[in-house]
């Protein structure tokens, strides 16, 4: 069966959403076990793919029999191992999560919730595994349909934000949608690789129309990442939507577009078309500059906890983008190896952030007032997140950094790295401050009175299904720090052929 | 024939145009339904000729019924909405009342 | 805000307009599109391969049938989401907004009639869409489209409560999964018989005929699957939508 | 050729007719007329227009032609039984909405109830 | 029995959808005309204490109706095509509202009479509210025709087995 | 006259735009959340529109078989002789285009002057339409397959993809009228700019 | 040609008319004519699924939602 | 290159500690079993750093390679000389703080006394990590916890003052090495794409051009703002907040001597001193530590705090190990090296006191100390001599460097440099010295009058005392027993002192 493992990947959660929608309605409390095992079963199938990719090279899997340009296949790689890998663990965890949450959060519609919330992994998982661009447009749309609704489910900002997400992310996927259909207009194909080998096989390197297309691509996927100007829907959606959806969300949506972009750039396009050819490199990474910025000034601004931690997201994909964009293989090495460290990342901290509204009902960051004292172990699972996003080692945070601004010098965007690194600095303060509030409590009492056992509050640890996301997280993001150099090997053996080091630009 | 067709075709399109002033000028919601309504049984007869030129007509039949299907529902629904909200407050009322001010 | 958007609205039409130059003319025969191998090879293979005459249908269902049971999944979705959004379950009716001011519905003797002398005629013609999918245009999408539209008249006609009669909301959602998974059990069979996902060649197994006949009939079969769900959703969203998520009266 | 002559005039016909519809839409001075012209020109052209269509389908007698020519009979009896259930469901719903009725002798309230 | 007949019925409109005649598309048909029936039937005939041979006998009642109506139809666009390209004020334009009683007893003669009203010269029925029609005439002469009530008993010939 | 011939050229091209251009602007630009939706639509439409514009070509017709060909086929496998069973298979339209094509042509119709049955003695023997200004691409015809101008047929593809799209577009359209509607019952009305106002006075 | 100038017409009417009632009607018409251009560029199936989604199932919804939420618009 | 040895023990004798932080958290529920097990912890450490001072001293260094974390890059343990200096220094004065935080914490009830152990030993696994990393990268990751991990320590009375002092501290320690030692270190990397291996005379040569040195140098230099050179000074002060053991293990030993080990180990190990005397860049470090010399030294005369005196006077003396160093004579190098123990030595002792007579007596100004000295004679005679280390006056080991570091201006040529050194030393006695000397004789002739009797002692309790007499004992040690610290440092640069 290992050689069906690509397809398993995704069937499982895809299987069981529908048998959890339709079982829902009459036993809701099988809900959350079936989407457990079903998302534990995926991770298994992402692995054995994994391994398998790593034994033998890339897997193509066609579906239905047919061969590629005329069947639709599933092509995995190293990279998209790698991000199935994550996007699977990522999910597991948010599933465990949801399990008290989501009844309270979505009025009582928790079948449904679960239903949409596994459509949404299948359909991310999808877009991650498929060799076929328009494939991807249909997946995109599985999970664009889900966001919407998951995050719909939330209070009436939520509802609003997730209208214009739906505008928004249409318009985007229309972009894409447009993009591919003026790549096949001139290449007559769907398929990722297919179509490179068209574009180089017919000297298509100065046709307006694909250049056309790549820009409706990347400016589509660029809506749907909520890189800078084109942001404005993400923050109040993930703010405002039920904490269960966007503890998913936030960590898996905004990367697995920037792993898209990374697959357009690469397998579709080409290298050589995306960064020597249409030479605008340049242009993006100081765009990319300017959305660390904004972001992270956005951040500063923020006092409501969760939408402090959006803003940090778009810093966050201005980070990847800019990364794509160096033009070099490590900066490219870090950009992807920041898709994996920075949604465990995302995921720590907003399922931190859900534990904190899940236990003061509280928004603002000074929920967390005192919190050391009274949920320690949830405060060590946000510090390690915390010190990730900052950038302080042996976290994933910082190997991500690391080959970031690695990319950067070597490429010589000064800017980029400059901005990199004040981000790190407003990371710092931003999270430090929340430390600081939980250390001190929210007016520090003057001179030595001090706090003995829990106040008047009546606030304890979290219950074992949140602790246990919280805290797998926090381990996996040493873990991937710590081990980041086999990580790496992997993507690098992706990159190798792709030949970026030898002298772009 | 078969231009005599694709004429007849052409003739029914042009006839659309003041059908599709209706549409545009109608002074009240109903004008613009029932100018839709007309428009939408031409269509299933333009199909037709589209199927009578492409001569595949069997392969437009259904299609051209599935068109007068759809469109008597839509106007039903149409209808119907106008039965439900109240006539007190509804739009043409009120659009009279604001044309008087 | 205008400003801004005609200025995006500009700039995404002048970009448009820089590539149409480089199109291959309208209709081109020599049109990369349509010189392509893929292409031709659907047309001229589709039959050889899959004994079906109607093209669009072979390569939806079969070719790129991976595609369309996502799409027949997006379907699904968006019922699922209408209903978390909108639905309230049990007793604890929202109110519409004050401003909505509805009147009691009055059954309307015409129409009535009308619809009920059409509605077994729609239905069959619906399902006639569904199996003449490989010779004329349609298949299920379209005709569960139409088999949803007849419910949808049901309701129109008379209320929705009488609609739900027919079609009683946890019936709907059974349909609308069992069509999915009518289209899933057609690919998890092929892996069980150990072809790929959708393989449908390998299903000669359990469906009489060659290799063709296979692919041919697995189409029909995975058709009516995606005709299950669209004619559930499809009245499903209208159910919830037209009666804002109790299920109660439609328009 | 008897048939191609035959179907050229009901189309022609069937021409007319619509002209008279729409003209009836255009010029009518009220809603409740144009729905006279909508209603009555629609079908009727219609008709006439698709009989026409059918039998030129007819000059070839085969049994795939008969079908074809069935069908759109179908279509035909189709739009008959619809046209007008629409046309009386969009009337009573501007009666009741209101709409004012024009008269010879100035206007009056539509709504008499 | 009105099963059979509603299934036979329908199998007739799937022959000549289908225009497929191989047991395959057959054996389809069959099976669709199946749950059509076992779904839907009861929309079919409202009224099922009608003996067979009255509804045989409206059977070979409805085309002479049918060929009446349709000369009837054609009528009435010429009328609506004569005020409709009368040049300048179109005179006989003059609508009114007229209110009739019919003697109709079933639903679907009221439904045949007012869908007949629809189709005919400058008349819609706007509602029907027990025995009573409220019909839109568009000229003082079609309000005229409306009163008289041939159709009426045509109407009740065919479907209410021969006249009042 | 250059640009004119350029523009129609490609006048669906530019009107795809055009449209697109007009959903794009309102789904920007209005306020009201159910035009924000019509206009997703239009503009999801127009994108639909371009790509059935990539699978146009002149002189073809729709991608669906002839009858007679499909028959022709059968009969092959079933080992009839293919001369009498095309001819006894030939139904209306094949015929019809043969009649029609004898008479003057018409833009639309296929060109069909030189359709031939040919015969081909290989296990599956087809009837074969070969267009007299056939194309300088080499068309397979390989085993079981039939000989089909490519050229004869419109492009399936984009026809498949479209189908898609729509299906994504009307399910997109249902999601966002839900939400449309769950504003709506919270804030008592659609208009954008009236939810954001009712927000920032807040009372939130 | 003609119908792609009914389209840009009705596309914009659609979208300006202040009554969401006839901007989902007129909306019907313009999926229409879309599927009429379709039937004409010989995508058929698409045609169909437009006529059957478009015209029928959208345009009911739209009308859904206008009954349960206001008719009017600002723009 | 020096030979090598491969063994665990630097990795053991860096986890000794942290590994204290499990039983410590453990055994919170009875402080006696806790401090013991620091303790045990304690000398563990101080054994295992001690074992391998014969290998070192014979001129051997021990390698241990613990994980290769990035490509080309590995968390790696290597002890040398000045390495070893650092962790004897560090590991032996543990021990003596924990003593002395027991007495002082005890003494206070000062609460969260769990917490604040443990985290004491995470920052001396962290101080000992520095001191025993191989190349720049293991250094800067020890860096950064040790940073995070002082960080409780420094906040530990959480109070509102506590969080603006914490504040200040970490955003200046952060922002230096996320802004300025990252960056840097990746250039070097990138320069290199070595392994970025401490090597004896630097592994920076040939790679970079001038203008890149300089900056590089600039970014390490300030980027390491624990070693306090202004501008980024002022987190030291601020962080005086902290409870005294803290103070006294921060501005002593670990987080202040971690600041300049790894400015001395940039200078020698990354760029290496031939390389910066061919650059000719080095000077502008010179002149800013000469700058921070006199500055805070003329600050310092104006504080009455104790403590906050005592944090600028530390300022003063670290810039005076970087000074050496920026000087790049070899002399001047070994005189900076030792000067980490001699001052660490002096200023612990200095702290301890200043500790010992908050708990005493609660008094922590300077102005309210007169006549103290008759009251806690111990306290004040162990000042007094720690004083006189600081400032480099016999019988002090304070002299011992102080010498090594004149002659070693005079070595490099630089009069002006002398001068700071004169000027400063006279300063330094300014500011000290009249503490102890009004705590013995105070101008209030009141006080001057009573007579001293033991019985009227009121010294703090022994734990507290203890440690500071030892200390004080060690400065003296060490004037008449400096030679295996020069030996060490002279390892350091090529020649055995």
């Amino acid at each position: 069966m290992t050689e069906q493992a690509p397809i398993l990947i995704l069937l499982f959660p895809f299987l069981t959403a529908i048998f959890v929608a339709l079982l829902g309605a009459k036993v809701p409390a099988a809900s959350w076990p079936l989407t457990i095992a079903s998302l534990g079963a995926s991770i298994c199938a992402t692995l054995t793919t994994l391994i398998q990719v790593l034994e033998n090279g890339t897997i193509r899997y066609y579906v239905g029999g047919w061969a590629p340009p005329f069947g639709i296949e599933l092509r995995i790689d190293g990279l998209n191992a790698l991000v199935a890998v994550t996007v699977a663990t990522v999910a597991f965890l948010g599933a465990i999560y949801s399990k008290d949450r989501v009844e309270s959060e979505t009025e009582n519609k928790g079948p449904q919730y679960y239903a949409l919330y596994l459509l949404l992994a299948a359909g991310l998982l999808g877009i991650v595994i498929t060799g076929d661009a328009f494939n991807l447009y249909v997946l995109l749309e599985i999970a664009a349909l889900t966001s919407y609704a998951l995050l719909a489910m939330g209070n009436k900002r939520a509802t609003l934000a997730a209208f214009k997400y739906l505008i928004m992310g249409t318009i985007g996927a229309s972009f894409y949608l447009l993009g591919v259909g003026y790549l096949y207009i001139k290449t007559g194909s769907l398929n990722m690789v297919d179509i490179q080998e068209q574009l180089i096989a017919n000297g298509l390197q100065d046709s307006s129309t694909v250049q056309v297309a790549f820009i409706m691509i990347t400016v589509g996927l660029w809506v749907k990442m909520a890189f800078f100007p084109l942001h404005a829907w993400l923050p109040n959606s993930y703010a405002f939507g039920p904490t269960t959806s966007s503890s998913i969300m936030a960590p898996l949506v905004t990367k697995v577009m920037i792993y898209v972009m990374v697959r357009m750039v690469l397998t579709v396009f080409g290298p050589v078309y995306a960064f020597e050819v249409l030479d605008w490199g340049n242009i993006v990474v100081w765009l990319a500059v300017i959305a660390i910025l904004a972001g992270s000034i956005g951040a500063l601004a923020q006092k409501d906890l969760r939408k402090m931690l959006t803003f940090l997201i778009i810093a966050e994909v201005g980070y990847m983008v800019g990364g794509v964009w160096l033009v070099d293989e490590t900066g490219m090495t870090g950009a992807i190896y920041h898709i994996i460290s920075d949604a465990f990342m995302t995921l720590c901290v907003f399922l931190f952030a859900g534990i904190v509204f899940a236990k003061t009902g509280a928004r603002d960051i000074y929920a967390v007032d005192g919190l050391f004292k009274k949920m320690p172990i949830t405060m060590i699972g946000f510090i390690v997140g915390a010190f990730s996003l900052i950038g302080i080692p042996p976290t994933a945070g910082f190997f991500s950094k690391w080959y970031l601004i690695q990319g950067g010098i070597n490429s010589g965007n000064w800017e980029y790295v400059i901005a990199l690194l004040i981000s790190s600095l407003v990371n710092a303060v931003l999270f430090f401050r929340i430390i600081e509030i939980a250390y001190f409590g929210k007016k520090p009492a003057e001179g030595h009175i001090h706090h003995h056992g829990d106040d008047h509050t009546k606030i304890s640890e979290a219950p074992i299904t949140q602790l246990i996301p919280l805290l797998g997280t926090a381990a996996i993001i040493l873990l991937i720090g710590i081990f980041n150099k086999d990580l790496v090997a992997v993507i690098q053996d992706f990159l190798e052929p792709f030949n970026l080091v030898a002298g772009i630009r | 024939m078969e231009n005599f067709i694709a004429y007849a075709g052409v003739a029914i399109l042009a006839l659309m145009l003041p059908i599709m002033y209706r549409i545009i000028a109608g002074p009240t919601a109903i004008d613009r339904i029932v100018a839709v309504n007309v428009i939408g049984t031409k269509t299933a007869v333009l199909l037709i000729i589209i199927g009578m030129i492409f001569e595949r007509v069997e392969m437009f039949v259904d299609f051209a019924l599935t068109y007068a299907l759809l469109n008597f529902i839509g106007s039903i629904a149409a209808a119907r909405f106008l039965n439900r909200v109240n006539p007190t407050k509804s739009f043409t009322a009120m659009e009279a009342e604001e044309s008087k001010e | 805000m205008k400003f801004l958007g005609l200025l995006t609205v500009l700039i995404t039409g002048f970009l448009l307009i820089q590539a149409e130059r480089d199109f291959p003319d309208w209709g081109d025969v020599n049109s990369p599109a349509s010189s392509y191998k893929l292409s031709q090879h659907y047309i001229t293979q589709t039959f050889a391969e899959t004994s079906v005459p109607n093209m669009v249908t072979a390569v939806l269902a079969d070719y790129r049938g991976y595609d369309t049971m996502f799409e027949t999944v997006v379907i699904f979705t968006a019922g699922i989401a209408i209903i978390g959004i909108l639905r309230v379950f049990g007793s604890n009716i929202k109110p519409d907004h004050p401003e909505v001011v509805l009147t009691k519905k009055k059954p309307d003797l015409i129409v009535e009639t009308t619809c009920r002398l059409l509605i077994p005629i729609i239905q069959l013609f619906a399902l006639y869409v569904v199996a003449h999918g490989h010779h004329s245009p349609g298949g299920g999408f379209q005709g569960g489209v139409i088999f949803g539209a007849s419910f949808i008249l049901l309701a129109l006609a008379r209320d929705l409560q009488y609609a739900q009669q027919w079609v009683p909301e946890n019936r709907i959602l059974n349909l609308a999964g069992i069509g999915i998974f009518i289209y899933a059990g057609f690919g998890v069979a092929s892996l069980l018989l150990g072809g790929n996902f959708l393989d449908y060649g390998v299903l000669t197994a359990i469906i009489p005929g060659d290799v063709k006949d296979a692919h041919s009939h697995s189409m029909l079969g995975v058709e009516i699957g995606v005709a299950f769900t669209v004619t559930a959703i499809m009245f499903s969203i209208y159910s919830s939508l037209s009666s804002n998520g109790h299920m109660k009266e439609g328009i | 050729m008897i048939i191609d002559t035959i179907s050229i005039c009901l189309i022609c016909i069937g021409i007319v007719f619509f002209i008279g519809g729409a003209v009836g839409i255009l010029r009518f001075p009220d809603f409740y007329t144009r729905m006279h012209a909508a209603g009555k020109g629609d079908t009727c052209s219609m008709f006439l227009i698709l009989l026409g269509l059918g039998l030129y389908q007819l000059h070839e007698p085969t049994l795939a032609n008969f079908l074809v020519f069935g069908k759109i009979m179908f279509i035909t009896i189709f739009i008959m039984v619809t046209s007008p259930t629409s046309t009386h469901a969009l009337i009573k719903a501007g009666f009741e909405e209101g709409i004012k009725m024009w008269t010879r002798n100035g206007e009056k309230k539509g709504n008499v109830k | 029995m009105y099963r059979l007949v509603i299934f036979l019925l329908l199998f007739g409109i799937w022959i000549i959808f289908s225009g497929q005649f191989d047991y395959f598309h057959l054996s389809l048909g069959l099976i669709s005309c199946g749950i059509i029936t076992a779904i839907s039937s009861s929309f079919f005939f409202s009224n099922r204490s009608k003996s067979f041979g009255t509804r045989l006998g409206e059977l070979m009642r409805l085309p002479g109706y049918s060929f009446w109506l349709l000369w009837q139809i054609i009528l009435s666009n010429v009328h609506i095509l004569k005020m409709a390209l009368t040049p300048g004020e179109i005179k006989e334009l003059d609508p009114s509202l007229v209110r009739i009683k019919t003697n109709l007893k079933t639903d679907f003669g009221k439904y045949a009479l007012a869908n007949s009203i629809t189709l005919t010269p400058g008349t819609i029925t706007i509602e029907i509210d027990g025995d009573e029609m409220l019909i839109h005439s568009i000229s003082k002469h079609t309000a005229k025709g409306v009163k008289d009530d041939t159709m009426e008993r045509k109407v009740a010939r065919v479907f209410e087995g021969g006249g009042q | 006259m250059v640009a004119i011939e350029a523009l129609a050229d490609k006048f669906n091209y530019w009107v795809y735009i055009v449209i697109m251009m007009i959903g794009l602007y309102a789904m920007v630009s209005k306020n009201n959340l159910i035009k924000k939706l019509i206009g997703m639509s239009v503009f999801q439409t127009a994108i639909i529109l371009f790509y059935v514009s990539i699978g146009y070509k002149d002189e073809a017709t729709i991608p669906i078989l002839y009858h007679d060909q499909v028959h022709g086929a059968h009969h092959a496998e079933e080992g009839d002789h293919s001369d009498e069973g095309a001819h006894h298979d030939e139904t209306h339209a094949m015929e019809a285009i043969a009649k029609e094509a004898t008479h003057h042509g018409n833009d639309h119709a296929v060109d069909a002057d030189h359709a031939e049955v040919d015969e081909h003695e290989a296990d599956h023997v087809i009837d074969a339409h070969v267009m007299h200004n056939e194309s300088d691409h080499a068309f397979e015809a390989g085993h079981g397959g039939l000989d089909i101008d490519p050229n004869q047929f419109e492009n399936p593809l984009v026809h498949v993809l479209m189908l898609t799209a729509i299906v994504v577009g009307v399910a997109t359209l249902g999601v966002g009228l839900a939400i449309t509607q769950k504003l709506y019952g919270e804030f008592g009305t659609i208009e954008e700019h009236e939810i954001i106002e009712q927000l920032r006075t807040g009372n939130d | 040609m003609i119908i792609l100038i009914f389209l840009i017409l009705t596309a914009f009417i659609s979208l300006r008319v202040k009554d969401l009632l006839s901007a989902a009607m007129i909306f019907g018409v313009y999926s229409l004519l879309m599927c009429l251009l379709w039937a004409g560029m010989g995508a058929v199936d698409v045609a169909f699924t437009e006529a059957a989604v478009g015209a029928g199932v959208s345009a009911v919804f739209l009308i859904s939602t206008i009954l349960r939420t206001s008719r009017r618009s600002s723009d | 290159m020096n030979p090598a040895i491969t063994s665990s023990t630097p990795l053991l004798a860096c986890l000794a500690s942290l590994a204290a932080v499990l039983p410590i958290l453990l055994l919170r529920k009875s402080p006696n079993l806790r401090e013991s097990a620091t303790f045990v912890a304690g000398f563990i450490k101080f054994g295992l750093v001690v074992s391998m001072l014969p290998t070192i001293l014979g001129g051997t260094q021990i390698e241990y390679t613990l994980w290769q974390i990035l490509p080309n890059l590995s968390i790696a343990f290597r002890v040398d000389g000045l390495g070893m200096l650092f962790g004897l220094v560090a590991s032996s004065l543990w021990i003596l703080t924990s003593l002395y935080t027991i007495g002082y914490m005890r003494g206070l009830k000062e609460h969260s006394q769990t917490r604040f152990v443990a985290f004491f030993a995470v920052s001396l696994s962290a101080t000992i990590g520095v001191a025993f990393s191989a190349n720049l990268f293991t250094l800067y990751l020890f860096y950064e916890m040790l940073s995070l991990a002082t960080y409780p320590l420094v906040t530990h009375h959480q109070d509102k003052e506590a969080r603006t002092g914490g504040r200040t501290y970490l955003s200046y320690l952060l922002s230096t090495s996320i802004g300025f030692v990252l960056p840097a270190m990746i250039f070097v990397f990138l320069k290199t794409g070595s392994s970025m291996e401490f090597a004896e005379g630097g592994f920076l040569a040939g790679h970079v051009s001038g203008k890149e040195a300089l900056i590089l140098l600039l970014l390490f230099t300030f980027g390491f703002a624990k070693s306090g050179l202004m501008p980024f000074h002022s987190w030291l002060p601020a962080a005086m907040v902290a409870p005294t053991p803290v103070s006294a293990l921060l501005h002593a030993v670990a987080v202040v001597k971690v600041g300049v080990f790894c400015v001395i180990r940039v200078f020698t190990g990354v760029f290496g001193l031939e390389f910066l005397k061919t650059m000719d860049i080095a000077t502008i470090i010179a002149w800013a530590a000469a700058f921070t010399i006199v500055v805070s030294s003329l600050i310092a005369l104006t504080q009455d705090n104790l403590k906050r005196r005592l944090a600028f006077s530390t300022i003063g003396q670290l810039s005076y190990i970087i000074l050496g160093v920026a000087l790049l004579s070899d002399r001047a190098v070994i005189g900076s090296m030792a000067h980490i123990a001699m001052h660490a030595v002096g200023k612990i002792t200095l702290f301890m006191c200043a500790g010992a007579i908050f708990v005493a007596s609660g008094k922590k100004y300077i102005s309210q100390m007169d006549g103290l000295g008759k009251k806690m004679p111990i306290t004040f005679a162990a000042f007094t001599i720690g004083s006189l280390s600081v400032i480099g006056l016999p019988p002090t080991g304070g002299l011992i460097s102080k010498f090594y570091l004149v002659t070693g201006a005079m070595d490099a040529g630089q009069t002006a440099l002398l001068i700071v050194f004169l000027v400063s030393t006279m300063l330094n006695a300014a500011y000290l010295l009249p503490i102890g000397y009004r705590a013995f004789f105070p101008k209030d002739p009141e006080l001057a009058r009573q007579p001293f009797s033991w019985k009227n002692t009121e010294e703090a309790s022994l734990p507290c005392v203890l440690p500071l007499c030892i200390t004080a004992g060690l400065a003296l040690v060490l004037f008449i027993k400096p030679q295996f610290l020069l030996n060490l440092a002279g390892l350091m640069v090529g020649h055995g002192g």
